[in-house]
């Protein structure tokens, strides 16, 4: 490293400029700076960290090492699911959000940040057309954190602390919402039957005191649900809201929610436009009719469409910034941070390149191709799909009947290079086909499959053998 | 004229792009299409049949949702224009939006991470595939714990105000798990700290105790101890805080803490005056967070996606959320929680590309440029003090004479006593120049506050060029006072009327609401 | 006011970012640095000692040049700046630059090409291990045989008139293999055939002969007759010409010219809308080209990269330019131009990106799409000259009542009798409103001229737009002439002064000849 | 595909928006607009392409699935050069030419594309600055057109035929040369002596008759001209013009060919912040002297600054438009076309971003590499260094030596997945060293060398043993 230490990310470490500044607020050093900090607290040594990479060759090789260790699903053919999806992300949709001014904005004000408020209102429109809603917030985290807060909205307004969770929940974002809520609601199963909920089961124990009905569709095993609109008659029948997790990938072809009763629906936003990214790319959306009781308990940033002082000007502003926690800190509506306003960006380009026909043609991509997946699957002696629901991208298959385990088909269909689903309990895997998997790729997946369980049979029959004739072993 | 060239006048002649683009929607026509989507194959529709057709009943979408149709080239073309009317860091000199640390996002980083290596990664592959993501999320935490001096560090959390949730939500298991959970209802923070500081332990069901600084801006120890009590669960403080004032006493703030029982939890969303110099667990806190995208250089992404390092103290670290990468000599796996975690707060491993881009800044940098990042941060904000406090009707409330750390949160009370005009119209008026600022977080205990924080990004030249556009706005605001008021005029659009955006009758969150509230209007 | 929003006016309210950038060097700061360069290994500093003050005699260099001196940050910061001062065809309604295609270059082909996979293949690698980039390359070169009819073809030229320049090169080197080199010295083009042809025959030592059209504005085949002679070496036409009328005399043309004893060579530089329709060969030239960042779909680049792509018949293919990649069953090589080969027009391969983008844009439309993109470009050529022709003021001379193909060269002599407002001084306005034109290449044989070609890219709405903006600048030429001549007025820059840059006393093309020629104005 | 043709690419394909076209500018069909096109001439067929891949995924993965085929120098040790080079390229350069305002843009007015202008007369002055020269072109294609220019323009202005080549020359720009001035100048070669030009036989050729007398430094073999001064004076005693054809990345450290006497320097920009592109990626640069004799012979376009309606607006224009081919066809100079601006652009932000300090430390550093190189292979036994010249980044070495090929170690050293060098000859290899060839990379290229002269060396005595002992072989 170059003495004194001149970086390129920090001009002021020329030493010429760093003096005339120091001269210029009369400091003799920058430790005048620090006078406030105790001597005892300061650190006294160098931190200990590795030799720094500060030509941008050297890091960029190092950088580069290490992820090319990483071996992705495009060198993989991954059925992987389970929260986070491989679709095809619109090349548009990275050129938009590569852009400069979106990529490192932040907070300005709807004048020199019009693009970003215009963007993220597009997005929440389209967003709103997509679900039949009026009303959708600039992105929270993820889909977790959305339906957290869509049950906390819901426990706010009723003043109840019951939660009936109908569906199948992947367990992780179950986790989440139960830590999040507890305080405020209690969470009750109401085991779902053959994949979907059950409408009976909730009506028996619905009553005065359930805040709101949570209904996950397509559910963690991609089951989609077909009877909201009778839950929601069920619910509202006795003040409760009727809660929907849902992924929006569907609504090109399938009824969105709030056409059947839905109060609040909430999700995430990973299937429209992001990559993978190691599970590392989440928006969370919660979108409610335009109902001020609604509106007013959402913790979000909401855009608005405003006017100017120049006719035909589209401007923008906040919402109801009342609600929030900038506004009124723990008065607020929980709270309001740096979420994910980019990958809402993002969203909203996809939904505007894909249009109404590409939702519906990619919705019927993915219900073909699941169901084709399904038949492949289920076709395979021993090998059982878990229940007769309709199925959107995910669903699961019980290996059991031959004589296999979920993470014994994984371990074995990963040396081929497959990643065959993901093991739930000893023998369900959830398998997962988005329009990425082609139907060779399923035939692919079905054919090892079909490989593995002939094996197990074959190595069964053996040790049947072995088993049947004790005598020979002996010999 | 001809050459030479005259020299520039003392103010940029700035102009933002305006594009006059209208709403999305109304450039839609009939048939057009913006991408194709792959074709289902005859071999699958032959076995399946036409999955539509067959949906259970009510289940198949009767209307197509209203999206706009529009070619490709069209969408590219929209939000390329709606993007040259924003002003993103990478344009301007981003010192205005204090607290919130806009620092250079180095472009190599961006190459970095633009590989499908990363972001065709499933988190659910094997993790023999995926040692690359896993190396670098575990060397990242174990730097941060360097920085920290905590124990671990969990980076799972997709932002600062996630990561303050994290912290409530351990603190509220840490005591539940010694049963103190019932006792313990209360959390005391101040009112320089961040607001997701009070909001978060509010929803995790705290009661919120909220302390004042003493007269001279700092925070007031007598009063903590005051507040501190065997209900206290936490205290929940940003330091140095919102006033660039660092707390001399943080040390006896723990102390105090500790001595009725109750945890420290540091918000060190922004450490970025303090890298190298002062530790979290020097000061004997408990839990910390940093927001990394604020102290450690990834982009702020018009508001998000960040990413929140979770710091704990080896009492707190069973409680750390999520899964968690874990080392076996030189090869790493995913360790699910344990028993005491509080489970996940987000999905898997937290926003990895953030992860993956703050390895890659810190790695640039290495201990002797983190402490230059420290340093020349605070050179920055002492500098440029000295510029805004030349200007007539600008002042720094409190700690005077002092020097701060890393921003000031100013005020422009004499000049809107004396000219009637606000902070909030100061602002907007210096986006004509290309510059702005924004006030600070409500409730304005500064009045007519603008919050400056120059990071180490921003050159000498730089930030006198700021501090000359709002010596320039002061000035017009006392001899042109018109100019300022009417702001802005050379952005992309002007004065906007906020009025319809508290009314429920009038708003318009979505297209959709706004075409049935003002059915005559569309088209517009 | 307040919601709803009122119509939006006729006219987009445009104004493109303007930053006041200085020169980068008068942002320079002693010391700063931009990026750094790996530092020589401690073993080969031993080994070698200090390199710069062994260097021979005069060779090190005494004063280091003088570059500015700039943070990472605020050259990113200057140049993104200046492209938002820049009106890129994915931002404007780009049909103004008639002649040069100017089309959508897909997104994806611009991700496709951004590995390493391509960027970091050196050209001499072991063709084992650029089979990807050999395959692209020969299935190019195939496709573009199938759409122009030639025999082969050759991407191995870095630009339309480097393609013409390898069509004349080949032609001597046919002609003087076959003993006629000496004998054949005139090249016979037409005035609406681009000046390249004309230019680079020339360069080649021939004689030119220009051909101006006949009354109707068609190519004059008797006066071609007269030309042509046993001392013609080649015809060298584009058709259509840049009037967007096709030579319906073409195949005559060539048969003229064999009859001779001359090649006949066509400049399909842009055969965007011919496209599935007709081919050079099929019309029976001996050599064409086309320009690959035109009609195939690859980004322009501010004034290239380009892509020239050489089609001949089977007599000339033996002098095609350049290293060839030949196919061996599945395998692909590169074999040296033979004897007979003009050798190489440029290093390796020509711009191998342009290539492997053309080869996407070419397997994202097929046959299908390609004939829509003609078809469409036609369809999109006629409505806008429709609706040009409604404007009072301009017209489109030549072949009257009759389609034109992909562009038109229209002439506003009428409005400038009128007004004395020049074609030029509408096309400078035309940008106030973020359209923009250009008039067309000297000399101006049609008075007055703008040459407009809308390919295929553009929407009814968007060709609406531009023709709206052009009716509105003729109506200010007349009513508001003032502000014609004063523009532009919503720009990054106003009326530039182009007086200094005929003057060699004055001109100053590099910021060091300024400073010599003006030093007083150092630090402007 | 659908049926209508519909692309995403085409907007008005959509068949209402077609049809209202058609309509309004009274056609039946499109057929109509092709009247002019003589039914004899139609094709009447449609193409025979591949079948399309309409849908981008589809597209995607087919393209990056023939690309996944290539091998880059980022997964090989390489050492090839010859023209295009592995330089290091910051993230910025790429950052500013992938911005869609610059890629896309073309050849738009001072007004609307005030940025290109700006980015490219900057481009000059940056490089003015690196060679310490008052007039830079706007790119040409690469280094042989601009040296073929140079050459040209010697030409003209001389009225002379003779043209001294006094370095060794890569020959594919020297087949592109002779090819492009062949009618006009005759190249003659005054051989190199020791790897650099032969003084004394220069000035022998030289005379009246000479238009030009043509050095390149570095080299074929990268070898760097240390008596330019000596050439320059010895051209100009006749009225010659000292043309230099060089690579600028050195002139951070070594005099630039101006200061001693260069009349035109010119050549090739990839070294400057260009990725190698399977060598598509070049751009040339022809500076002269600010003598409007040099000036007006240049074919290229030229910005300049200019002065607009506003005091203090930095404006620009062309120079002497009138010089070029646009303006008047085949009487300007040559021709000038779509060249390189994007890369002109790069280099410019690229020089911007290195600095005076950077150009300097990037100087040292390939001086320090190549020096450290050529021992180490150089030292090897049977290997020889081929001449005593000076070298930057490229040095050639002799092979014979060792009883080896050149194309024989390239075969055995890419077997271990070296591309060691290019052979140029029997024994002769160009090998190639730049800031991304680091000591280890370069250890371990004489470490494999070293042991493929010791097994051929093995083979050898093996060999000699046969031929010794040919009683043995008998027996
Ligand atoms: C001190 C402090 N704490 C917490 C936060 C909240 O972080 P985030 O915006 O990521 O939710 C911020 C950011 O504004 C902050 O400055
Ligand atoms: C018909 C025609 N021929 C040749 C050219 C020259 O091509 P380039 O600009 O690539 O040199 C052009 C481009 O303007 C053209 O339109």
């Amino acid at each position: 490293m170059s003495e004194p230490f001149v970086h390129p990310y920090i001009p002021n470490t020329a030493p010429e400029v760093r003096a005339e500044m120091l001269a210029a607020v009369g400091a003799a050093s920058v430790e005048e700076f620090y006078a406030d900090v105790p001597a005892d607290l300061r650190l006294g040594r160098a931190l200990d960290l590795p030799e720094p990479l500060v030509a941008e060759q050297d890091l960029a090789r190092h950088v580069s090492g290490l992820l090319a260790r990483n071996v992705p699903t495009t060198e993989r053919l991954s059925f992987l699911g389970q929260g986070t999806y491989a679709h095809h992300v619109p090349a548009v949709v990275d050129e938009v959000i590569g852009r400069s001014e979106f990529l490192t904005a932040y907070a300005g004000e709807p004048y020199e940040d019009h693009g970003r408020f215009q963007a993220l209102w597009q997005y929440q429109s389209l967003m709103g057309e997509l679900l039949a809603m009026d009303v959708v917030n600039v992105p929270t985290y993820d889909g977790f954190q959305a339906t957290g807060t869509a049950l906390a909205m819901a426990g706010r307004m009723t003043g109840r602390r019951r939660v009936l969770v109908a569906s199948d929940v992947l367990p992780a974002k179950l986790s989440k919402v139960r830590d999040y809520v507890r305080v405020h609601l209690d969470l009750e199963t109401v085991p779902p039957v053959d994949g979907t909920a059950d409408v009976a089961g909730i009506t028996d124990r619905l009553g005065g005191d359930v805040a709101a009905v949570w209904i996950e569709t397509p559910s963690r095993t991609g089951a989609v649900e077909h009877r909201l609109q009778a839950i929601a008659d069920a619910a509202h029948a006795v003040g409760a809201i009727l809660v929907v997790g849902t992924d929006p990938v569907g609504y090109g072809v399938l009824t969105p929610p709030a056409e059947q009763g839905a109060d609040i629906v909430c999700g995430d936003i990973q299937s429209l436009g992001l990559h993978q990214w190691y599970g590392g790319a989440h928006g969370g959306f919660i979108a409610v009719h335009d109902d001020p009781r609604f509106v007013m308990e959402m913790p979000s940033r909401l855009f608005g469409l405003a006017t100017t002082d120049v006719p035909g000007e589209v401007g923008f502003g906040d919402v109801a910034y009342d609600r929030t926690s900038f506004a009124h800190r723990e008065e607020g509506k929980e709270w309001v941070g740096t979420a994910a306003a980019l990958w809402g960006i993002a969203a909203g380009v996809h939904l505007a390149l894909m249009g109404p026909q590409g939702m519906r043609d990619l919705g019927e991509v993915l219900l073909a191709r699941t169901a084709y997946a399904q038949r492949a699957l289920g076709a395979i002696p021993g090998i059982r799909l878990t229940d007769g629901a309709v199925h959107l991208r995910e669903f699961a298959i019980d290996v059991a009947g031959a004589g296999l385990t979920a993470s014994g088909v994984v371990d074995a269909l990963r040396a081929e290079g497959i990643e065959p689903g993901v093991p739930a309990g000893e023998h369900e895997l959830v398998v997962c086909v988005t329009e990425l998997t082609s139907q060779r790729d399923i035939d692919r997946l079905a054919a090892a499959v079909t490989g593995l369980v002939a094996a197990s049979a074959a190595e069964a029959a053996a040790t049947l053998d072995t088993v049947a004739t004790p005598e020979e072993h002996r010999a | 004229m001809s050459l030479p060239i005259a020299p520039k006048p003392a103010h940029r002649r700035f102009h933002q792009a305006r594009w006059d683009e209208p709403v999305i929607f109304e450039l839609s026509t009939p048939g057009e299409r913006g991408v194709l989507v792959t074709a289902v194959e005859p071999g699958v529709r032959d076995t399946v049949g036409d999955v539509v057709a067959t949906l259970p009943e009510g289940l198949a979408r009767r209307t197509p949702p209203a999206l706009p149709e529009m070619g490709q080239m069209r969408v590219l073309k929209h939000y390329l224009r709606l993007s040259q009317e924003n002003l993103g860091a990478d344009l301007n000199v981003d010192v205005g939006q204090g607290t919130c640390t806009m620092k250079y996002a180095p472009k190599v980083n961006e190459q970095l991470i633009s590989t499908p290596k990363l972001s065709a990664m499933h988190p659910l592959q094997d993790p023999a595939d995926a040692q690359g993501a896993l190396e670098i999320i575990w060397r990242t935490e174990r730097m941060l714990a360097e920085i920290s001096g905590m124990e671990e560090v969990s980076l799972h959390t997709q932002g600062g105000s996630a990561a303050i949730w994290a912290n409530i939500a351990m603190i509220r298991a840490y005591h539940e798990a010694n049963g103190e959970g019932a006792q313990r209802r209360e959390v005391i923070t101040t009112i320089f700290s961040h607001p997701s500081n009070a909001a978060a332990a509010k929803a995790a069901g705290y009661d919120v105790i909220t302390l004042h600084p003493d007269a001279d801006g700092y925070p007031d120890l007598a009063a903590l101890k005051r507040a501190l009590s065997p209900r206290t669960a936490a205290i929940m403080v940003t330091n140095p805080e919102d006033t660039g004032i660092y707390n001399p006493a943080i040390r006896e703030w723990v102390d105090a803490a500790h001595a009725v029982g109750a945890l420290a939890s540091y918000d060190q969303a922004n450490a970025n005056g303090i890298l190298g110099i002062t530790r979290a667990r020097d000061a004997g806190f408990d839990v910390c967070h940093f927001n990394v995208h604020k102290t450690f250089g990834t982009p702020h992404g018009s508001g998000g996606p960040g990413t929140g390092a979770n710091g704990v103290s080896a009492a707190l670290a069973p409680f750390l959320p999520g899964p968690r990468v874990v080392r076996d000599g030189d090869r790493y796996r995913v360790e699910e929680g344990g028993p005491r975690s509080i489970g996940a707060i987000g999905p898997f491993h937290g926003v990895v590309p953030n992860i993956v881009r703050a390895y890659a800044w810190i790695m640039a940098l290495g201990a002797e440029g983190l402490r230059a990042v420290a340093e020349t941060a605070v050179l920055n904000n002492n500098y440029l003090m000295k510029r805004i406090l030349e200007i007539p009707g600008a002042s720094a409330p409190y700690a005077t004479g002092r020097r701060r750390i890393e921003q000031v949160r100013y005020s422009w009370q004499e000049l809107f006593e004396e000219t009637g005009i606000s902070s909030e119209e100061i602002g907007i008026r210096a986006s004509d120049f290309g510059m702005h600022y924004w006030t600070s977080h409500h409730p304005y205990v500064v009045p007519q506050p603008f919050t400056l924080e120059p990071t180490e990004s921003y050159s000498k030249a730089e930030l006198d060029e700021y501090a000359d556009v709002l010596a320039e706005v002061a000035r017009e605001a006392r001899e042109t006072p018109e100019v300022v008021r009417t702001a802005p005029h050379n952005q992309t659009v002007h004065h906007t009327h906020h009025d319809d955006l508290d009314d429920p009758e009038r708003w318009a969150i979505t297209w959709r609401a706004y075409r049935r509230k003002y059915p005559d209007a569309v088209g517009a």
